[in-house]
């Protein structure tokens, strides 16, 4: 009796602080991290937000991979959608906005502007072509948004508007708001990174919600079982094809944020090795953890650039990663965030032997915090108590 | 302030901080104020790059394709910095320091370069920059360079737009810190319609690569025929992406059309492919002139010499032409060295370095005002032979075409008879005409 | 904005390179199909293999041999060893898995990028091209076009494939296992049949298909690592097209997309290029299954 | 007593095999029905076609919907309308999220009971009352402790319970489960067979079963219907039915087969 009872209460207090380090204490780093980042020498401070922008477009892809069960090799189109549209703003009614809301402000306008239209543009795209790709499944669906990319990669290059200046693509300049002497130039190493993490932190936190409402329960549902889930009154197409559209619309404004960070918007965006990168960055952060694409991310980023800084290994970095993608799938299918989760367990002593880092749905960011952990934790989340329930 | 060099967001706290910022400082111009706030930073940069003051070495950054079909001109541009940096560094170097060059791959895209360059003033802290192959790329960069405030001397990528001034046309992206010491493709073109003026050849077609430098090459072509008078009727394009396999489709598309004659400025090897299936598919029996605009960059690196005798070529740089001491010594001393003739992006990368070595001598520093200051209408000569820079930053070399022999005592194909056309602004801009198209000198 | 395409002018020589280039796709992607018809793997990889097949050639008849023919055969025995391994080392883990379709889409992805990078390793990442077969290197001159007479080599050696591969599906023992495992895997099982032999067979034949593919088109175009990512885009085209597991569908279908590469530049000036993925959208949403049927007809 | 459930000349073709013939059949709400037959009859087809997963050839499908008197015509329903419209179903072979907790399941199904599916800004375990609801499903079919397991660690036997929580989850008029005991051990079996009693007196639901155990079968049952090569054989209560010698012809039948 004293026995168990002792057992219990150490058991509890590894897990109260396995719960204090994951939770407010990991907001108040990550925050604490992204503001220090700020000061980090510039080509950093660049790497960290391109990292950030990869992050977004792998996340919305992941909603569809991930948590509906839809592998999308073609999410490059809504990347390319959100570029091109801040881009065609900013060439063609940048003078425009300048006319109508004075040139000192009118930068800053017209960006904000050209995210909107980016973001837009990618619903109106997204609608049809999500619609005419749920209505498959698996290999088929893979291949229906590897046709869809590669027919929008074609028409960007063929350009018979007009409007995407073929091969070359088009050159974003986001220029500088003069406002009473001071000047910022947005495209700036560090405004744009705080543009950039406002950006993304809200969208994930959008995300979060989203995977953590009722909407988002019906998607793990669907991609557990279609025909179960419709067997209980669920439309599986159409909230496959809602899904699509929300993916899409995540995936456009790392579109739009993309644009600016290079400063042009390229065909190659769209191409399917493009949004290969989603799936090589999902699948090797963990691709049933809501974190697991800031993860991969991460990695794909930081190796990269790691290996970058041996010229005779620079040429093969992709091998890497090739090699990398093969072994997650083969052998440990949680990806990074499920070896941190197995890991964690591990030093914590939490023998918790009926979820060990596995399918793990859900999510809580909290307890799937990571180096990459920028989110703003909510109060008061229940799903905490029943993750970890099995210890008594 | 030490850690943060070659921070252009520490440049912008400046201006910040300055109470008569842009403002007041406009009627003065950009220039001016440029060279005002330089001062700091170039303190630091000298700084930090070296470690130890002006005791360290220059370090150079440069950017060229060293991966895919274009791979063999960033390996030509390897060698004449290679030669180059050995010439100077064991001749007392740079105001006595060494040049280092740091050697980055654009992989032929802009997104990719844009990183590189980054890196290399950021990481790198480099004291300026050089290279570039592609015009596609130089178009994307060139903004940056703006940005980042280092002077970037342009080596090879031909596309006007980056020597004519933001504003002049929709596409020009030209600015203060963007040079080229090589011939623009306005100019080499040129050269192309002044060749074409003495073909008996009317009907003209191009098959070129799709993007900017395909396209570009093509509009210059029928706004030079236009401006000079010339007889032509263009009858055929094709614009096959970068790295095609198989260009049967597109030569039997033009072969189709059956024109007197074609533009190409298919490079790399895209070109070497390009020219083994035309021969099969015997282009160079039905069409009477192939003018290949980027041919000799290509044919001396590549094995076996693939131009076609007897067709018209151009070179941005011709081994033999200046006949002049500096050219035919530096020939020679290339020849020995590696054992082919010297490539216009071998040379134009060598004198690159010796572009920042004359004018970090001259101006006693390596800040980046400072030299961009002394790049500026700058006077010189290398084996190119003896030019300048213009007002847009563009240097006045001449336009070279000839017509491809095999010479059996190089063991290679040259250019001879060998022409060069003066193309100077003023010829360049009466030659357009009426066309919108800018002379980018 | 077409110069060229008032009044398309289509040789002789076009329909030949059509159906030479159409060649090259059916061997590919006949084996991606017959890959697919009998395990359900979509090989992302195909492509990787054609290059690979390319490359092995080219080595072996500039450095080994002066051979045309036997380094095709050692480039497209090479490949099929290949594939054999990857199947039997990594995609073979995979088909109890619940999702094991896009499982091994990513996987196979995954190879993709390392053939790549090592024969971007081995052979640099620049292109190399030689000339055909001395017998067959000769221009023929036709209906007032030129061709090379080499291509005609190759569209007979594609139909003989597409022949010989029918006659070994159909009236073989082998194919006749192949085809009731293609149909019922766990029957066939049950009946006796080594279904992992018979998979890792498989994997070998259609890589062996993708290796003799890179290893004929090796004279008729510039080989470079960035190969086998073009090729494997048009080979989906293709399958998805004639229908995925479909022999005589991936023949027409290679023969379409062939004739459609070789005449595109006539019409629109830049290549139609989007005309095809078009044409992959709408079969998929109409007829998933494609425009043929299944495996063996 | 009430129809919940009619079909009207339901007919189903493959090609030249008719699956389905001609089958016109009432439930009423206050039996259990078994619907059985041997290997072949045309069950699972049956089932399809109830559940809109299949389309008919001929024929007509109704369904009680909700708290309507009149039946509703389901014939060209999808499956989630003809679940939507009150007719719930269980797998033979077992169909859950298996990824997901037994709470998560049985969360799904409220979701979609509750017609929030597409809400994306509430929190999925927000709203008191559907969680109430849950707790109330699971204790009825005594899966209370082991609400927060992941399924895929469950037995099969709590598996199977699972797959009857989520069906009954959705508070359908007609509960059609294929199968319930299938795969069980005979402790399951018996545990199983009182959990139907008891959710049929607890419940509203409306339990058609078909079943392979014919010693459950004749416990169970109120009724029995057999379907023979796709048809009608016998219909009536299980000692009527199990006396008819065409029944036992028709299973001796196809067991020589």
């Amino acid at each position: 009796m004293s026995a168990t009872d002792t057992s219990s209460r150490v058991s509890r207090f590894r897990s109260a602080v396995a719960e204090g380090w994951t939770r407010e204490r990991f907001g108040v780093l990550g925050a604490l991290a992204l503001i220090l980042i700020t000061f980090a020498p510039p080509f950093q401070v660049y790497l960290f937000t391109d990292f950030l922008v990869v992050s977004l477009f792998a996340l919305g892809f992941n909603l569809l991979y991930g948590y509906t069960g839809l592998l999308s090799f073609g999410h490059g189109l809504f990347y390319a959608g959100g570029a091109y549209g801040i881009a065609i703003v900013l060439r063609d009614l940048g003078p425009m906005i300048a006319d109508i809301v004075g040139t000192g402000i009118s930068p800053l306008v017209t960006f904000m502007i050209g995210g909107v239209v980016g973001l837009v543009l990618v619903i109106i795209v997204a609608v049809p072509v999500g619609w005419l790709s749920v209505r498959l499944q698996e290999i088929y669906f893979a291949l229906i948004t590897l046709a869809f990319g590669m027919l929008g990669y074609s028409l960007i290059i063929q350009d018979p508007a007009g409007l995407t200046n073929g091969t070359d693509g088009v050159i974003v300049l986001l220029g500088t708001v003069d406002l009473g002497g001071t000047s910022l130039r947005i495209g700036g190493r560090r405004i744009y990174y705080v543009i950039s993490t406002i950006t993304v932190v809200a969208a994930t936190y959008g995300v979060w919600r989203i995977v953590n409402s009722p909407f988002g329960t019906i998607c793990k549902a669907i991609r557990e079982s279609p025909d179960r889930a419709a067997a209980l009154g669920i439309d599986a197409s159409h909230h496959r094809w809602m899904t699509f559209i929300i993916s899409a619309a995540v995936v456009g404004i790392a579109g739009v944020l993309r644009a600016g960070l290079a400063s042009v918007a390229s065909p190659g965006l769209t191409h399917w090795s493009t949004s290969a990168i989603a799936v090589i960055a999902t699948v090797i952060g963990g691709a049933t953890y809501f974190y697991g694409p800031f993860v991969g991310a991460f990695i794909f980023l930081y190796i990269r650039w790691a290996i970058s800084r041996f010229p005779a290994l620079e040429a093969y970095w992709e091998l890497f990663f090739g090699a990398l993608l093969i072994a997650v799938v083969l052998f440990f299918k949680q990806g990074a965030v499920g070896g941190l989760l197995l890991l964690r367990d591990r030093v914590l002593g939490n023998n918790d032997d009926s979820d060990p880092g596995g399918r793990e749905n859900t999510v809580d960011p909290g307890e799937q915090a990571s180096a990459a952990s920028d989110h703003e934790d909510e109060p008061g989340n229940d799903n905490m108590a029943t993750d970890r329930g099995d210890d008594t | 302030m030490e850690t943060e060099i070659g921070d252009d967001e520490n440049k912008e706290k400046q201006t910040g901080e300055t109470p008569t910022s842009s403002a007041s400082q406009s009627p003065i111009g950009r220039r001016r104020f440029l060279q005002a706030t330089g001062a700091g930073t170039a303190v630091a940069l000298a700084g930090c790059s070296g470690g130890g003051g002006d005791s360290g070495p220059v370090t150079l950054g440069a950017a060229y394709i060293l991966s895919g079909f274009a791979s063999l001109y960033g390996e030509e541009a390897e060698r004449g910095i290679e030669f180059a940096q050995s010439r100077i560094n064991d001749n007392g170097g740079i105001d006595g320091r060494e040049v280092d060059v740091i050697v980055r791959d654009t992989e032929a895209s802009g997104d990719t370069a844009i990183q590189q360059i980054r890196s290399l003033v950021q990481e790198d802290n480099v004291d300026g920059l050089f290279g570039l192959d592609s015009s596609g790329v130089a178009q994307a960069v060139a903004p940056q360079i703006s940005q980042l405030q280092v002077p970037f001397m342009i080596t090879h990528a031909a596309t006007p737009f980056v020597t004519s001034p933001q504003g002049e046309h929709e596409d020009s992206v030209g600015n203060e810190y963007v040079f080229r010491d090589s011939n623009s493709l306005a100019q080499d073109v040129y050269g192309a319609a002044r060749v074409a003026e003495e073909l008996d050849a009317t009907e003209w077609a191009t098959i070129g690569p799709d993007y900017a430098f395909g396209y570009e090459t093509w509009d210059y072509f029928q706004a030079y025929c236009d401006g000079l008078g010339v007889e032509a009727e263009f009858t055929a394009e094709q614009f096959p992406a970068l790295a095609t396999s198989d260009y049967t489709p597109f030569i039997s598309s033009i072969l189709d059309a059956d024109p007197d004659a074609v533009l190409t400025p298919l490079w790399g090897a895209d070109l070497t492919t390009f020219i083994g299936q035309a021969e099969d598919a015997g282009w160079f029996d039905q069409i009477d002139h192939t003018l290949f605009s980027v041919g000799m960059g290509t044919d001396y690196p590549s094995d076996g010499s693939p131009l076609p005798e007897g067709e018209y070529a151009s070179t941005r740089y011709d081994p033999f032409v200046p006949d002049s001491e500096t050219n035919n010594s530096f020939r020679e001393a290339y020849y020995e060295e590696y054992g082919t003739l010297p490539t216009y992006n071998a040379e134009g990368a060598y004198r690159a370095l010796y572009l920042y070595k004359d004018a970090i001598e001259s101006a006693g520093s390596t800040e980046a005002s400072a030299l961009v200051d002394e790049f500026t209408g700058m006077e010189h000569s290398g084996p190119v032979g003896e030019y300048q820079f213009s007002e847009t930053n563009q240097a006045t070399v001449a336009s070279v075409w000839g017509t491809v022999t095999y010479d059996d005592e190089w063991e290679s194909n040259v250019l001879d008879p060998v022409n060069r056309y003066e193309a100077g602004p003023d010829v360049l801009s009466e030659a357009l005409g009426d066309s919108d198209l800018p002379t980018g000198i | 904005m077409s110069l060229t395409s008032l009044v398309p002018l289509i040789g002789i020589s076009d329909v030949v390179i059509g159906l030479s280039l159409g060649s090259r796709l059916f061997l590919i992607a006949v084996g991606l199909s017959l890959i697919f018809g009998v395990l359900g793997v979509l090989n992302f990889a195909h492509g990787g293999f054609y290059m690979l097949g390319a490359y092995v050639t080219l080595a072996v008849v500039s450095n080994v041999i002066d051979n045309f023919w036997i380094a095709a055969v050692v480039g497209a025995l090479a490949v099929g060893i290949v594939g054999a391994v990857i199947e039997f080392s990594a995609i073979r883990r995979l088909y109890d898995r619940v999702d094991s379709d896009l499982d091994q889409l990513i996987v196979t992805f995954g190879f993709v990028l390392v053939i790549h990078e090592t024969v971007r390793f081995i052979w640099g990442s620049g292109s190399y091209s030689i000339d055909p077969p001395d017998v067959f290197n000769f221009s023929v001159t036709f209906g007032g076009s030129t061709f090379n007479a080499y291509r005609l080599v190759v569209i007979g050696l594609a139909v003989a494939v597409l022949i010989g591969l029918w006659l070994f599906i159909t009236r073989t023992y082998f194919g006749s296992l192949v085809r009731g495992t293609s149909s019922d895997r766990e029957m066939a099982a049950m009946l006796g049949v080594d279904v992992p032999r018979l998979y890792t067979g498989v994997f070998f034949l259609g890589s062996v298909l993708a290796g003799l593919g890179g290893a004929l088109s090796a004279p008729l175009q510039s080989t470079s690592p960035a190969l086998g990512d073009q090729v494997i885009i048009d080979a989906f085209i293709v399958v998805v097209i004639g229908g995925l597991g479909s022999m005589s569908g991936a023949f027409v279908g290679a023969m379409l997309i062939g004739m459609m590469q070789s005449l595109g530049p006539q019409f629109i000036s830049a290549g139609s290029i989007a005309i095809p993925f078009l044409a992959m959208v709408i079969v998929l949403l109409i007829r998933p299954e494609g425009l043929f049927g299944g495996i063996g007809e | 007593m009430t129809t919940v459930l009619k079909t009207d000349d339901l007919r189903k073709q493959f090609g030249e095999l008719t699956a389905v013939d001609n089958v016109s059949i009432e439930i009423d709400d206050d039996k259990i029905t078994s619907i059985i037959g041997p290997n072949g009859a045309g069950k699972t087809t049956f089932y399809n076609l109830l559940t809109g997963v299949l389309q008919p050839t001929g024929g007509s499908i109704w369904l009680r919907s909700g708290d309507q008197n009149e039946l509703t015509d389901v014939t060209d329903a999808e499956p989630h309308e003809v679940a939507q419209a009150g007719l719930s179903r269980s797998y033979q072979i077992t169909n859950i999220f298996e990824g997901l907790t037994v709470r998560e399941n049985v969360r799904v199904a409220r979701i979609s009971h509750e017609g929030t599916r597409l809400d994306f800004r509430s929190r999925a375990t927000g709203d008191e009352s559907v969680e109430a609801d849950i707790e109330e499903i699971l204790e009825l079919t005594g899966l209370t402790d082991i609400a927060d397991t992941p399924c895929d660690t469950l037995s099969h036997g709590e598996k199977r319970t699972v797959e009857i929580a989520l069906a009954l989850a959705i508070e359908p008029n007609v509960f059609l489960m294929d199968e319930p005991t299938a795969g069980m051990n005979p402790t399951e079996v018996t545990e199983i067979v009182s959990l139907i009693r008891e959710l049929d007196a607890d419940l509203d639901a409306t339990f058609v079963v078909t079943e392979h155990n014919m010693d459950v079968v004749t416990d169970i049952s109120d009724r029995i219907v057999v379907l023979a090569e796709g048809a009608i054989l016998a219909d009536g209560t299980p000692q009527d039915v199990l006396a008819d010698e065409r029944v036992t012809e028709a299973y001796l039948g196809s067991d020589s087969v």
